[in-house]
């Protein structure tokens, strides 16, 4: 069924950006401050639910690109084997390896393999609550 | 005097809190239990607010943010509920 | 050498299906030269033995639990692996006659050869573990065989009944054997043959007595589970010759036998024995007597004879261990012949019913002399063994003082009805006028006479020659049993005495006997109501109860109801876990000390049990969603004002994506309707508030108690020096325990893989169904 | 070398997740399995090999010393059920190319099964308890994911009880251990048993032990706790009932085994003698279920239940021949059991039901499959020369060593039964003439490999290995041995965690 | 003075939601209840937020703070109307003194369409 | 749209050019972006209205919170004192201009937020807009409340 | 506060209880979903509660100075939150699929399997 509600298509269409941008901030911040993949990933669930509310499961299908069951592939396969590269360096498994980078003007970026596990996290959280979501809504016909 | 009315509004929320869950509670119908999760959730905020001044930890409010992202959220899929599925089941 | 030549028979088993293949109804000709071959190889320790020598060969196999693969080669042994590799020889060869044309002969071969390596493990086994392996796999061997004509219901039931009762027994005799070995400290027999004093004395003496006993009796049909060996008879003929007369059933006696001189001696031995071996001498002849099948009565011989045997071991004794193994020889040879002459006659005729059968001397000359030979010795009658056996056999009851007076009446008895059993057997078929019968009847292929003839023979051969007998192999087989040397020799004639004359009683008895078989047997059959109330009615009983037992026991504890599984457990955890609270703390987990609390937070906590209670007791499915969602806000709430904003966050989210997914997927459900009775409500809410009692309880006991300090001082300190990360939180689930969040991610995109199927996948309705 | 302890856990991760990212190509996921399978396989041979060499081996993830971070730990008893794990999920591998239609594969049935491999393998070789928890949820979801996988009635009632009653165990598993970490501040399990060891109110532990003991006892499916067993066992694909014959409730066996050993052993006379009781009903109940039924799976299904009491007898007489012979029925049970499911799953190719009534005939057209059918039932009856008579014996000697008349007279009771039903299946499915009114006729399964081929490998495989053990008992009982005294003394499994070189 | 402020942005958010809490529960059907907590219950958690964000006086606080505010204003009505319109969809009974209805029989159950008349077709 | 692009950027340029990343900072920017856009470009026809409409917006605001002010001052007086007297609730349509979703949205949005107004709806075909209120003592002057605070929101959205 | 939240998880199990035991398989979700609630709030009282103190490292410090609520706990529950979420969708497709195929909502006719 088509979305019903010219007034929440409208909303849906600016709270997705906003809700996006909002997860990719508790993302990348979490290590510091509350959030985290695991938070941004459901925030920005919500963030296409809203937007599956308004429209439908098709047009949500069409905005996420990949597949929810490859992102949550690629997602696993991220986090997986964001414990590797640490064995390369004669570490055990999941041995967090740090990347600073000093940027002209911009200052310090961390880039580390934990935020690669978190960015796992965060495809895989979305990736799940989407399939899910999306299953069941198209299973409600 | 700010923690006076720190207890004060802590006071206030939680009436406000009892009287949502009666609302809750009553029904009668499920758009009313709705509204009512939806000003709980406000008040919650309201309440994470106090707690966070009356704390001084600033990083409670995040908690806000996500708070009244949800309440939209589980708002709009009660009423797509109701939608679909019509009256007389509340 | 030893090993291989009792495990040979398995690899020969294994690849007869394939020599059948090339080699078609030469197969058995073939297939026997090994049994033959074992035969002249067993043949060369004879003399050794006879001269007292014991060999003991070993070969490892589990050792350090006392397993071992090592063989004890003695007088007993020795006779037995003779009697079992010459009779296997003639058996397989026979069976080749007797199912020529079975579609299902190779898998005869297959199954004989396995039952004949068996039964030479285990009369050769010097290990009890070893012994008893090879005891099961007589078993399991002889279950194959009673169901060799598996599409026959009666078949499958019978074989069946057996495996039951010799498995059973068998378990027993497992307890029984380990107990021993646990005294003695070794489970070799060479070791434990050497310590009776050990066992006699032992305060477990008489546990391990019956348990060893149990396993012999049920092996060796002793009353009361005897009833087995006759419905054995469902089996080819030539299984019954081998297995259940002249070997496997007598696996029983040779334990008995075998562990005489260490549990033997004792008055408990001789009274169960004695008792139990008369009982059956006496219920097996008188069965014989009653039956009309030829193999049943050949059956129910056995009985008897397997009964006499254990009564003589029991009385121990130097005559009485000779005159068993005597009477174990003369036996096997003649119920070998018999009933391969049996198997004969059905196979021709294509009855086993001797009311039909008679005049056959004429159509089958050949067989008639084997079985009237055979018959002779059955009877006890000179110059064959058999009568040299049941001469010995009435010696050692007389020389036995006290009770030997009533047992000696009883073996009288018995003898007088095996003399009118021979005479049934041999008589009737072969004698009188020729009778029509479903078969026309020829004489039987060479193959089928060859057995009969030769053990017929040895038993002729043996009664005129015992000393060929009894100066060697039998005395070493004596002394084995006795435990110390026996020297006795055997002769055809030893004056008229008084066993003569009782001889002679017996045979005028039992002619007289025959004469009035038809009459007496209805007699017999009238009045008795044993079948309703034997032992096997027993069994069929016992299984039954146990069957319907089972039946009920599951009907009431898997019936489906996922409450009652449900009321199980939890009824259990409460019983198990409160029990331990109790008894360890008493009313010590009570807390204690003031409370620290902000009203708020009161009023929080009772939110959550006010929408808790609210959810369960409301009667719109979406309410109590509604309900449960605002359980998870306050939840929520309390992880905020304790110090989690993490928490807090991820609840609030968690809860809403709950909330939606529910809403999702109940929007066509129906609302709740009442379901249950009030009564049942008021049990779960009698079982919830215990459970939640308990949990409240093991909290108490918890609060204020900290055995040491927790590790997180160290997560503290640690997250923004060694991990770069001010979060603590997320810094232990990113880092420090990466681990459990990659696990966790893992569950997440496994509910989702599950979601995603049951939402889009439906196989065939036939796969996965019953 | 301590790399070898997290790769069992990694490996299965990765391919379950390449796996999941291949769902477009059937083929390669064919490929993944078996390729990943046998590495897996190969890998635990290794690990066993290893630990077999030096004793209790130990990894911290991370470089974060225990207690502190996550450690993986392969002691004997981990080693060998890894090794079993690592044997099954190939074997298994194998089976499904012949009975897993194209639809399961579309649906996640590889991804499921590397994953499920994961969360076994994670279960058995971590050191933390917390981290057990995860693993358990881990090879649940998958389980409950496969189990549901088809989606027919039976299935989604069967599996509404094993999720409800299995999620009833999870909560209580996490109740004990926030307890736990409430009471001793640590989620190391070596780190809890030296802290608990100290503590001077043992009470409180053996509290906590019992909830252990309820939580475990529902995942090992002991009485009277085992209902979501039979419910749910039989429903599945077979090769996925399989798999759960395999692996699933052994991990819960598992669990006790390590807790009941390395935490809880302050009050043995206490919580063993309630094990034991434990035992001796579930063999019982297990084997009186199984007598009544009359479909292939579900008695087998039940003497799962049955044989599970076998393994916990093992742990509950706690001594070292008991904790061996415990370990053996372990992964006797884990071959045997697994290898009587997969011949159910020909006969149903053959002739499209589990129905003993319907059924029939099988010695006659596939005698070959009679034998390896045989071969297991008589192993699972304890039979010698078989794999299933040591486990039986060793325990018989065991529980006689101490004088438990009771628990042994049962087991070989039991025992006696368990002969029974096997006979019943073998009476009916095979020496009986298939009926003539019988029904049903072999289902036309959209399957990669429609011949038998796929179907025969694996049985072969593991009927071999029944006979193996048997043949060949004294290696492996010396193994079983070694692994029962590192239970009972975990100094070295201790030291292997705790005692490593000093910080990250 | 910062405190002054923080004081009455706190009293007069808590009294707003108090408000909404009291329509809530006495309001006599369902659209007057959310007229006060659509209203009262969204400016009442602005205010408060508003509080913290003047408490605390930190570029951080304050854009989480002008966040949720934004985000209050942005999903309150809309919540509303989507909560509302379902409401009246399957029928919520209005109170016995309501006055007028133009709503009334112009929707549609079957296809979820709303006419903007009596007398316009579907189409 | 272009135009606030255009602003945002400038005020980033200005927030990196001045090193300080802080939100006052960047307001500071916007401003002076805001300014400069409306000084360089005034003759363009990219800017075409966003500079008028800044002030609108603003004023806007404060009228919207005015508006917000009073009709919860209005809902808590109807909740505390005890009966409802005053109240004539009731549901009318009113015939909509604004042709853009966003436009409209804010419409309806901004009535569910002003005094004794609760937008339920509007029609499939977009012409009407159903509106919930409490005080309906007098229809048509309510429907010309709507149209003017619709026209206020069409100046801003939609020209 | 800590025996407060032990009465309140006390509860929340009862309740929950009550709710597995219901013959209702949306009765029975529901009551998986307070099952899980209390688990995690039974871990998150029983480690003990610290107000107003989240394990956040201030900017400037490398190590708290003041004493802050235990982060352990509370990464052991956002985990187990997470799984018990991930365990419940699928619960919550469970039922619903159930319901297609039974069409009923009553655990008393879903006992076909076992019998
Ligand atoms: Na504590
Ligand atoms: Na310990």
């Amino acid at each position: 069924m088509s979305s019903y509600s010219l007034i929440l298509r409208t909303a849906a269409r600016f709270l997705l950006p906003l809700l996006l941008m909002f997860s990719v901030f508790l993302l990348l911040r979490g290590h510091d401050l509350p959030g985290g993949g695991f938070i941004a990933g459901l925030v920005a669930s919500c963030a296409f639910v809203v937007y599956l509310f308004a429209f439908d499961v098709a047009p949500v299908r069409r905005m996420l690109r990949l597949d929810p069951r490859s992102m949550v592939g690629v997602g696993l396969l991220l986090a997986a084997l964001s414990g590797v590269p640490a064995v390369f360096m004669g570490d055990a498994f999941f041995t967090g390896l740090w990347l600073e980078l000093e940027l002209p003007r911009v200052g310090e970026i961390k880039l580390s393999t934990p935020l690669v596990f978190d960015i796992g996290v965060y495809l895989v959280v979305l990736g799940s609550v989407m399939a899910i979501v999306m299953a069941l809504a198209e299973g409600e016909e | 005097m700010l923690e006076w009315v720190i207890t004060i509004a802590f006071a206030v929320m939680c009436l406000s809190l009892t009287l949502a869950t009666l609302r809750l509670l009553w029904g009668p119908t499920l758009a009313d239990r709705v509204v009512s999760l939806e000003l709980m959730a406000s008040v919650t905020v309201g309440m994470i607010a106090v707690y966070t001044i009356s704390s001084g930890v600033s990083d409670f409010l995040d908690v806000a943010v996500v708070l009244a992202l949800t309440a939209f959220l589980a708002a709009v899929g009660f009423a797509r509920y109701l939608e679909k599925r019509g009256h007389g089941d509340d | 050498m030893m090993l291989t030549a009792v495990l040979s028979g398995f690899v020969l088993a294994a690849l007869a299906p394939w020599l059948f293949r090339g080699l078609g109804a030469r197969t058995g000709w073939v297939l026997a030269l090994l049994p033959a071959a074992l035969l002249a190889w067993f043949a060369s320790f004879v003399p050794s033995v006879a001269g007292g020598e014991v060999h003991v060969l070993q070969h490892a196999w589990v050792p350090s639990l006392g397993l071992q693969l090592s063989f004890l080669v003695d007088g007993l042994s020795l006779l037995f692996a003779l009697l079992i590799s010459l009779i296997g020889t003639f058996i397989v060869i026979y069976g080749g006659g007797y199912l020529a044309g079975h579609r299902d002969l190779p898998r005869f071969y297959v199954l004989i050869l396995s039952f004949m390596a068996s039964m030479l493990g285990l009369v050769l086994s010097n290990n009890l573990i070893t012994l008893f392996v090879f005891w099961e796999l007589t078993s399991i061997t002889s279950y194959l065989l009673i169901g060799f004509n598996h599409e026959d219901k009666e078949a499958r039931r019978c074989a069946l009944q057996g495996l039951l009762v010799t498995v059973t027994g068998g378990l027993a005799l497992l307890v029984g054997l380990v107990m021993m070995g646990l005294i003695a400290g070794s489970f070799e027999l060479s070791e434990i043959l050497a310590s009776g004093e050990l066992f006699r004395d032992h305060a477990l003496y008489m546990p391990i007595l019956l348990l060893v006993l149990a396993g012999a009796f049920t092996k060796s049909a002793q009353v009361p589970f005897h009833f087995w060996l006759p419905n054995a008879m469902a089996a080819p003929t030539p299984v019954s010759a081998y297995l259940h007369s002249a070997t496997m059933v007598k696996a029983g006696v040779y334990l008995m036998a075998r562990l005489n001189p260490t549990m033997g001696g004792t008055e408990a031995w001789f009274l169960i024995l004695g008792l139990v071996g008369a009982l059956t001498m006496l219920t097996g002849v008188w069965m014989a007597y009653r039956s009309t099948g030829i193999k049943r009565v050949l059956a129910y011989s056995t009985v008897m004879a397997l009964g006499t045997l254990t009564m003589l071991i029991g009385m121990g004794g130097e005559k009485a261990a000779m005159a068993a193994v005597t009477f174990l020889l003369a036996h096997a040879l003649y119920k070998g012949a018999l009933f391969m002459v049996a198997g004969a006659i059905d196979h021709e005729t294509g009855t086993k019913d001797l009311e039909q059968l008679g005049g056959l001397r004429r159509k089958m000359p050949v067989t008639a002399v084997v079985a009237v030979v055979a018959g002779l010795s059955l009877a006890g009658l000179p110059p064959l063994f058999g009568f040299v056996a049941k001469e010995l056999l009435l010696e050692a009851v007389l020389a036995r003082p006290g009770p030997g007076w009533i047992l000696a009446g009883l073996v009288v008895l018995s003898s007088m009805l095996v003399v009118a059993v021979a005479a049934i057997v041999v008589l009737k078929p072969f004698f009188g006028a020729l009778r029509e019968t479903p078969r026309h009847p020829h004489e039987a292929p060479p193959s089928m006479l060859l057995g009969p003839a030769i053990l017929a023979s040895l038993g002729l051969g043996f009664g005129l020659l015992p000393w060929l007998a009894g100066q060697g192999l039998l005395a070493a087989a004596a002394s084995a049993v006795y435990g110390h040397p026996v020297n006795i020799s055997l002769s055809l004639w030893h004056g008229v005495n008084l066993p003569l004359i009782l001889s002679a009683l017996i045979l005028i008895a039992g002619i007289l006997l025959y004469f009035k078989w038809p009459r007496l047997r209805d007699w017999f059959n009238g009045p008795v109501a044993l079948d309703q109330y034997g032992p096997e009615a027993l069994y069929y009983r016992f299984t039954g109860a146990l069957s319907n037992f089972a039946g009920w026991q599951t009907r009431v504890l898997q019936n489906g109801y996922m409450r009652n599984y449900l009321l199980t457990i939890l009824l259990t955890t409460v019983a198990v876990v409160g029990y331990t609270l109790f008894s360890r703390l008493g009313w010590g987990w009570l807390p204690s000390g003031e409370l620290d609390v902000r009203f708020y937070e009161l009023v929080v906590a009772g939110g959550i049990i006010v929408a808790a209670v609210g959810a369960a007791v409301m009667r719109s499915k979406l309410a109590a969603v509604a309900a449960m969602g605002v359980v998870g806000f306050a939840v929520a709430l309390i992880y905020v004002l304790f110090s989690a904003p993490d928490l807090g966050i991820t609840q609030v989210l968690v809860e809403t994506l709950t909330v939606i997914l529910l809403v999702l997927a109940l929007f066509k459900l129906p609302n709740f309707s009442r379901l249950s009775s009030r009564m049942s409500r008021l049990r779960d809410v009698t079982v919830g508030v215990a459970f939640g009692g308990l949990m409240a309880a093991l909290m108490f006991s918890t609060l204020g108690v900290q055995f040491e300090p927790s590790i997180s001082a160290w997560f503290l300190e640690s997250a923004y020096t060694e991990a770069q990360g001010r979060n603590v939180v997320n810094v232990i689930l990113v880092d420090f325990r990466a681990l459990d969040t990659l696990g966790e991610i893992y569950v997440l995109a496994l509910a989702a893989i599950g979601v995603y199927a049951m939402m889009k996948f439906r196989s065939q309705p036939a796969e996965g169904r019953s | 070398m301590t790399l070898l302890v997290a790769l069992p856990v990694v490996l299965p991760l990765v391919l379950g997740a390449l796996s999941l990212a291949l769902w477009r190509s059937p083929l390669a996921q064919r490929v993944v399995a078996l390729a990943g399978t046998g590495a897996l396989l190969l890998l635990s041979i290794a690990l066993l090999w290893a630990v077999i060499q030096h004793g209790p081996m130990a990894t911290a993830l991370g470089e974060w010393r225990a207690p502190f971070g996550i450690v993986l730990v392969a002691d004997l008893l981990a080693a060998i059920m890894v090794l079993m794990a690592g044997i099954m999920g190939f074997v298994i591998a194998l089976y499904s190319l012949g009975t897993i239609t194209r639809g399961h594969e579309n649906f996640g049935y590889f991804p499921l099964l590397h994953l499920l491999l994961a969360g076994v393998c994670g279960a058995f070789l971590t050191g933390d308890i917390f981290n057990l928890y995860v693993w358990f949820e881990v090879l649940l979801l998958a389980s409950f994911a496969l189990l549901v996988l088809g989606g027919e009635r039976a299935q989604m009632e069967g599996a509404i009880k094993y999720v409800t009653i299995n999620l009833f165990s999870s909560a209580m598993l996490l109740t004990a251990v926030g307890l736990t970490y409430g009471l001793v501040g640590t989620l190391n399990m070596a780190d809890i048993a030296v802290k608990f060891d100290a503590a001077e109110d043992g009470g409180r532990v053996t509290v906590i032990a019992m909830l252990f003991m309820v939580a475990f006892g529902i995942k090992a499916a002991a009485f009277p706790l085992f209902f979501w067993l039979p419910a749910s066992y039989h429903t599945p694909p077979v090769a996925v009932s399989a798999l759960f014959a395999a692996l699933l409730t052994k991990v819960g066996v598992y669990a006790m085994f390590r807790m009941f050993t390395l935490v809880f052993d302050a009050e043995v006379a206490y919580t063993h003698n309630i094990l034991l009781w434990v035992a001796g009903f579930t063999m019982v109940t297990g084997v009186l279920g199984a007598a009544a039924q009359f479909e292939f799976r579900r008695i087998l299904s039940f003497h799962i239940v049955s044989q599970i009491g076998y393994m916990i007898m093992g742990l509950a007489l706690f001594t070292p021949l008991a904790l061996a012979g415990g370990l053996y029925a372990i992964f006797h049970n884990i071959i045997v059991k697994t290898n009587l499911f997969l011949v159910s799953g020909v006969a149903y190719r053959l002739q499209g039901t589990y129905q003993l009534k319907q059924l029939g005939g099988l010695y006659r057209s596939h005698p070959g499959l009679g034998v390896l059918f045989l071969l297991s039932a008589l192993s699972m009856a304890g039979i010698p020369p078989l794999s299933g008579f040591f486990a039986k014996f060793i325990l018989v000697r065991a529980g006689l060593e101490i004088e438990a008349w009771v628990i042994v007279a049962v087991a070989l009771a039991v025992g006696v039964g368990t002969l029974f039903s096997m006979i019943k299946i073998w009476a009916e499915v095979f020496w009986k003439a298939r009926p003539e009114d019988a029904q049903t006729r072999a289902p036309a399964l959209d399957v990669v490999s429609p011949g038998l081929f796929w179907l025969y490998v694996p049985i072969v495989m593991l009927a071999g290995l029944t006979v193996l053990i048997g043949v060949a008992g004294q290696p492996i009982f010396e193994v079983s041995m070694q692994a029962a005294e590192q239970l009972l003394d975990n100094s070295a499994y201790i030291e292997a965690v705790l005692g490593g070189e000093e910080g990250p | 003075m910062t405190d002054w402020i923080v004081a009455a942005l706190l009293l007069v958010g808590s009294g707003l939601m108090l408000v909404a809490a009291l329509g809530l529960v006495r309001m006599p059907d369902l659209l007057c209840r959310m007229h006060a907590t659509t209203k009262a219950g969204a400016l009442g958690g602005g205010l408060m937020v508003a509080a913290v964000a003047v408490y605390f006086d930190d570029p951080g606080v304050v854009t989480r703070a002008v966040a949720i505010v934004i985000f209050i204003i942005l999903t309150a009505p809309v919540a509303a109307h989507i909560v509302g319109r379902a409401a009246y969809f399957v029928g919520v009974e209005l109170w016995s003194h309501t006055v007028l209805d133009e709503l009334k029989g112009r929707y549609d159950a079957d296809t979820h369409t709303l006419r903007s008349s009596d007398s316009e077709k579907q189409d | 749209m272009k135009a606030l692009t255009w602003n945002i950027l400038l005020a980033l340029a200005w927030v990196a050019l001045t090193g300080t990343f802080t939100l006052v900072n960047f307001l500071v920017g916007m401003l002076l972006a805001y300014f400069l856009l409306g000084f360089a470009l005034r003759d363009t026809g990219v800017f075409h209205g966003y500079l008028e409409k800044v002030p609108k917006v603003i004023g806007f605001m404060l009228f919207f919170i005015w508006d917000l002010t009073k009709s919860n001052m209005r809902v808590a007086w109807e909740v505390i004192t005890p009966s409802f007297k005053r109240m004539r609730p009731g549901i009318i349509g009113v015939e909509l201009e604004a042709r853009t979703d966003e436009a409209i949205t804010i419409l309806a949005n901004l009535i569910s937020v002003t005094p004794g107004t609760l937008s339920l709806d509007v029609s499939s075909d977009r012409r009407v807009l159903y509106i919930h209120c409490m005080y309906l003592d007098d229809v048509e002057d309510m429907r010309a409340q709507i149209k003017d605070l619709e026209r206020r929101v069409i100046d801003i959205f939609e020209r | 506060m800590e025996p407060v939240l032990a009465l309140v998880v006390g509860g929340l199990y009862a309740a929950a209880i009550y709710m597995i035991l219901r013959r209702s398989i949306v009765k029975l979700v529901i009551g998986l979903l307070l099952l899980s609630n209390a688990a995690n709030l039974l871990i998150f009282t029983v480690s003990g509660l610290t107000r107003e103190a989240p394990p956040l490292i201030s900017a400037g410090l490398d190590a708290p100075v003041t004493p802050m609520a235990d982060p352990l706990p509370q990464a052991l529950i956002l985990t187990a939150i997470v799984i018990s979420f991930g365990v419940l969708a699928f619960a919550v497709v469970l039922i619903n699929r159930a319901w297609h195929v039974v069409q009923a909502e009553d655990m008393d006719q879903m006992t076909g399997t076992d019998t």
